[in-house]
């Protein structure tokens, strides 16, 4: 995102329909989210936790897209660097660290799966699984059920340029754009997939890759969020309007190893990573709200400390809550009122 | 009652799931305008629409994994494999998902979904057109797995599986599609999922099987009955998992003397896990070794039809394996 | 292919480095797949044999394709209606004849697959299964153990549209595409995938999927053979030199039912078939050679006489040849000879 | 004899097998400059260059189908399944195509190509990092399947396996990577594959298994012997196939008592397998019957420690079922 005059700048989120509350919760939660994956890390880090996966820099992206979605119909099947994008559409702070404790109150799975594993009926977030791309064919199902039923509801998927290059994602964008559903396929591509870089990954561009199965296929730059906001909206208003998929691939970076497991000094530099470091949209998105007007030092510091309130209660609550009974674990492999008859 | 084909069971089920349900629709290859490679979809498309009875492109992941994704969103779709033999490309969808999603999302999402897939040789296909790949499935925990062998089971077996709140795996055989025919009562009625049925009562040894291979049994066992004097108790297990372990226990201490039969390959089939609860609850009660009699470990049935003779089990084959174990 | 003058028509074949003979072979091995098969739809409607797959119109693009390749050198991946291309590259008509009947002499399966399953290590034929579009892999495979060993061949692999929506196709095309190796995709697009038409398999074209795997994607019509001839002696090179994979779509339409066991008239209609029929580029083959003064009357007669001289005897021999014993069906799950240390 | 670590046995054999055989190569997500995610194929790219430690796309279908496609060419590939979790996409291709390349070609092809993919929890990679799948590919005949416990075992049984001139499963533990460790001695040997292993003679009970419950089996043995005079016989199974019957039934005869342990869930196990074997083979010698002690049948292991522990198997959960066999 440039830096240009103040008066272009106010024609940017205005001129794509936001309001200033919204452009400032849109900064608001991508901080939220930021904080939360650095806690995550913390957390790991000293032992309280087994494991965390990060999301840092793509947050900015994910939370604009989250803004482009409608919370009420649209169905949701995030990948797992998500978190920017579960933020927006509802999760809590205090879910999302029970998910990483591990304990019985976790929204996701109860503790069952890995943390950053997202499922939340409630919000309309399918349950996901670790084997990647399975969600691709999940979300067409998903726009395929809002088709039957006449209903105005979109899926949106998310996954990595890795993970874009499994045969379910072939599979399913072919399907739905054969029929033509209200389904948004988004490419989070941040360079590598665990340590294989995205030239060993691919020779080609995900973004192209539409034009095989007969729809729009964008690439985007995720140091921009409103241009990130705008193709999703472009997007959405073709699915609603029965004109099918589109394929969107932001372009980014993994500024973290690949997860709390991983050390990626193995596969490439320091300097690497802090070069794309450098070019976190968060305080871009930050000097853009303070250009404005929207935005201040008292407001910035009062979201620190709110966030950070809301952190210690969560992460206070999560450590102390309560696994999942062992007897609880043996529940539910089949329905448990499963009748002969329904 | 009227006497119809084991196809039209599976149809029947279909249609008139459809009919009652909205939410209920079929996808697959060739499901739609030619209404199933064995015709088992008949009619399905003009009745209901091209929504309701898709024909999808030739992929059987996104087949297994657009129905999985339909199903959490409320639907309850009936996903057809053309054949069992080309259902691992779904393999990932059917077991790391679908078995998975109730599980791992301790109990807020369900995946109600079917999936059908035709078994079994015997109609010259060869390697790829004849597999029982049930054992591939079986032992997957969330998933059911059901098998009819008769008209009447296959119709209220679909209609149960159609109806459950999980994914079942529904496998049809193909050889019975058309040669198997019995009384079938019209509309609705269920064969509730996990219970075994006793095919025939008898005090000399018990045959535990499912599909086309218990009708060889029934009839070696009226040979046997007729020229031996000995009596078969058969029975069908119907569903594969969750397995009827009280129904095989009983059946098995009945006569103390057990033959397990399947047409799918002996090692690590069914049986196997069949043999392995007498085993472990009857010990004592048993009279005779637990035999089996399967498909040879070969991997799959040649389609010359020396090979294919050579795979296939026969009412002479079971005859044989009975009378044996009826003289141990 | 169109009708021109004849200086034209004789730079055509000339142009592209074909003797006259090997126009004439071309021809005579086309007029030898559509015999063969009209053979085979014969014995099994006479009850001969249980089944046979056709591949009536499309011999003329399978022959120029296997005239294209290196028969000592390369490696040969074809899909089940690839009679023109498995005759060019030297299987017999008694060897197709001895696999229609399922006979223990046949040298692709000694009778245990069905027929038109192709493989024969000696002809460099990878051996084949029923579940479409798993060999798309494995020829990326064979073009990878070229690479290593540093050998100049190619692997060609062929396939249907509706195959080319598997997952498979997928990863095997982007793996190659990374890599960079010597392979040739091939989708003889025919318009159906048993019932279903082209429109429910893909919105997409199937030759445009290669932007996205970073090589070039070619359609082709398969009426012209050589202009298909020409698309493939140019992937050949460029796979030669290093430059990597090519997929070539090969327009053509499927005149029979699927297969013996299909009834195509319950999903489209005569008019639609008869018109395509009429496209046939056998008969506007012969015209071009006889336009040349390369063919005649005389030499098809002669031709054909011996076709059906070679077909008879094929069918002779086939039909009485023993099945494979029953005995020898439990053979070769393992290596017979598997010593603990080789 | 050298002291090393079971990871450190899988890495030696490769590396030693691709200094020897320039056709034996290995592919696989991360296993190139990162040396895998567990490290068992470090330093393989830096020796052997970017061409034979092959950083592949994220698609096991491919990796498994560019594998066999290689070995039908004559290489001697290594594949590697980041966790046997993710081996599912690749289910076709093992199933379908590894395993009858040799069966339908009529002994014309065949597909010399080794699959490793670590099995196993206990590493809190809760329900997707942690399965057995080793039963979905048990009893699909053309496949071998091997599942070390030892670093002795994983050396020379991955030496076997690429040597194979079939394809073979070889399952690691990925719980035995560091805990395990052995004499191994430098260089080239082999563990023949089919072949179980007797770790422990003993009178009273007999304990088969195979893969990281051993360990708790052999502690548990120590403790039994120790505080109660229980003598446990155990046979480590090391293929799971072709299962080593002779093996098997010698071990079972040898107490007459037998438990049957393995981390996979128990129904649809190899477990049943075995306890079908022995029941036909030996019904008569059995002073108890077959009991099998196996992973709970719920769909995969919890991640939260107390899921965890409900589902792994542990030195006390093999006491305990050891010392009831005894006293039967
Ligand atoms: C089917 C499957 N294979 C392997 C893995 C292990 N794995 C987890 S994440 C990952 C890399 C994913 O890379 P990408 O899709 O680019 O997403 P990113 O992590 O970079 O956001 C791998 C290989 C997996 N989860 N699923
Ligand atoms: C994985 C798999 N699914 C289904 C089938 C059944 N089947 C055999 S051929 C075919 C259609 C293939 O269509 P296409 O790829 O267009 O090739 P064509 O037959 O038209 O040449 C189908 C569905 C199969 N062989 N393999
Ligand atoms: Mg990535
Ligand atoms: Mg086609």
């Amino acid at each position: 995102m440039s830096q240009k005059g103040s008066v272009d700048q106010q024609a940017r989120h205005a001129a794509l329909g936001l309001t200033d509350e919204q452009a400032v919760a849109m900064y608001e939660t991508m901080m939220l989210a930021r904080r939360f994956d650095e806690r995550g890390q913390v957390l790991q880090r000293s032992g309280k936790v087994n494991f965390h996966i990060s999301g840092i820099t793509q947050e900015p992206s994910q939370v604009a897209m989250g803004f482009a979605m409608n919370r009420e119909k649209d169905w949701f099947l995030p990948y797992y660097r998500d978190y920017g994008l579960v933020l927006t559409i509802g999760m809590t702070v205090k879910e999302l660290m029970l998910a990483l404790f591990g304990k019985g109150e976790d929204p996701n799975s109860a503790g069952r799966q890995m943390s950053a594993h997202f499922g939340c009926r409630r919000l309309r977030i399918a349950t996901s699984s670790s084997p990647v791309t399975t969600q691709v064919p999940h979300a067409v199902g998903f726009a395929l059920a809002s088709k039957l039923r006449g209903e105005d509801g979109v899926a949106i998927v998310s996954f990595g340029e890795g993970s874009s290059n499994q045969g379910d994602f072939h599979e399913g964008c072919n399907f739905a754009g054969v029929q033509k559903l209200p389904v948004i396929f988004v490419c989070e591509n941040n360079g590598y997939a665990i340590s294989v870089p995205l030239s060993k990954q691919t020779a080609g561009r995900i973004s192209d890759r539409a034009l095989g199965y007969g729809f729009p296929g964008i690439r985007v730059d995720g140091h921009d969020p409103f241009e990130v906001y705008r193709v999703f909206r472009e997007a959405h208003e073709r699915a609603l309007a029965g004109e099918g998929p589109t394929l969107i691939e932001i372009m980014t970076y993994r500024v973290t190893p690949h997860s709390t497991s991983d050390n990626d000094m193995a596969y490439r530099t320091k300097e690497e990573v802090d070069e794309n470091r450098g070019k976190d949209a968060l305080p871009v998105f930050r000097a853009y709200l303070e250009n404005l007007g929207l935005w201040s030092e008292e407001r910035e510091q009062a979201l620190q400390q709110r966030i950070r309130k809301e952190l210690d209660e969560a992460t206070a609550y999560a450590e102390q809550a309560p696994y999942q009974a062992a007897e609880d674990a043996f529940r539910y492999v089949y329905a448990e009122d499963n009748g002969e008859v329904r | 009652m009227p006497v119809i084909e084991y196809i039209d069971a599976i149809r029947l089920a279909m249609k008139e799931e459809m009919e009652r349900d909205d939410s209920v629709f079929v996808l697959g290859e060739d499901v739609g305008l030619k209404g199933g490679v064995f015709g088992t979809t008949k009619g399905l498309q003009q009745q209901f629409g091209e929504d309701r009875a898709i024909d999808t492109p030739l992929a059987e992941s996104a087949i297994a994994g657009v129905a999985i994704g339909a199903a959490m969103a409320g639907m309850r779709p009936i996903a057809e494999m053309q054949y069992s033999d080309f259902m691992f490309p779904a393999a990932n969808q059917i077991i790391s998902e679908a078995a998975k999603i109730r599980y791992r999302s301790n109990n807020d999402w369900s995946c109600p979904v079917v999936i059908r897939a035709p078994i079994g040789g015997g109609v010259f296909g060869g390697l790829y057109h004849s597999q029982c790949t049930e054992s591939v499935f079986f032992g997957t925990p969330g998933l059911k797995i059901v098998a009819p062998a008769t008209a009447y089971d296959a119709k209220g077996l679909l209609i149960s599986a159609i109806r459950d709140p999980d994914p079942v795996i529904f496998f049809e055989n193909k050889k019975c599609y058309r040669l198997v025919s019995d009384e079938v009562p019209e509309g609705e009625y269920t064969v509730p999922i996990g219970k075994a049925n006793v095919l025939r009562e008898g005090t000399d040894i018990t045959v535990i099987s499912y599909s086309m291979p218990l009708h060889f049994a029934m009839q070696a066992a009226e040979e046997l009955s007729r020229e031996e004097g000995i009596e078969a108790h058969i029975l069908d297990l119907r569903t594969i998992q969750p397995l009827d372990r009280e129904g095989i226990l009983e059946a098995a201490a009945r006569t103390g003397k057990v033959l397990i039969v399947h047409e799918d390959n002996k090692t690590g089939g069914i049986g196997g896990e069949v043999a392995a609860i007498i085993a472990e609850e009857l010990l004592y009660d048993l009279d005779a070794p637990i035999r089996r009699l399967c498909g040879p470990d070969v991997p799959a049935m040649p389609y010359n039809p020396v090979g294919e003779k050579m795979f296939m089990l026969n009412k002479e084959k079971l005859k044989a394996a009975m009378l044996e174990l009826a003289r141990y």
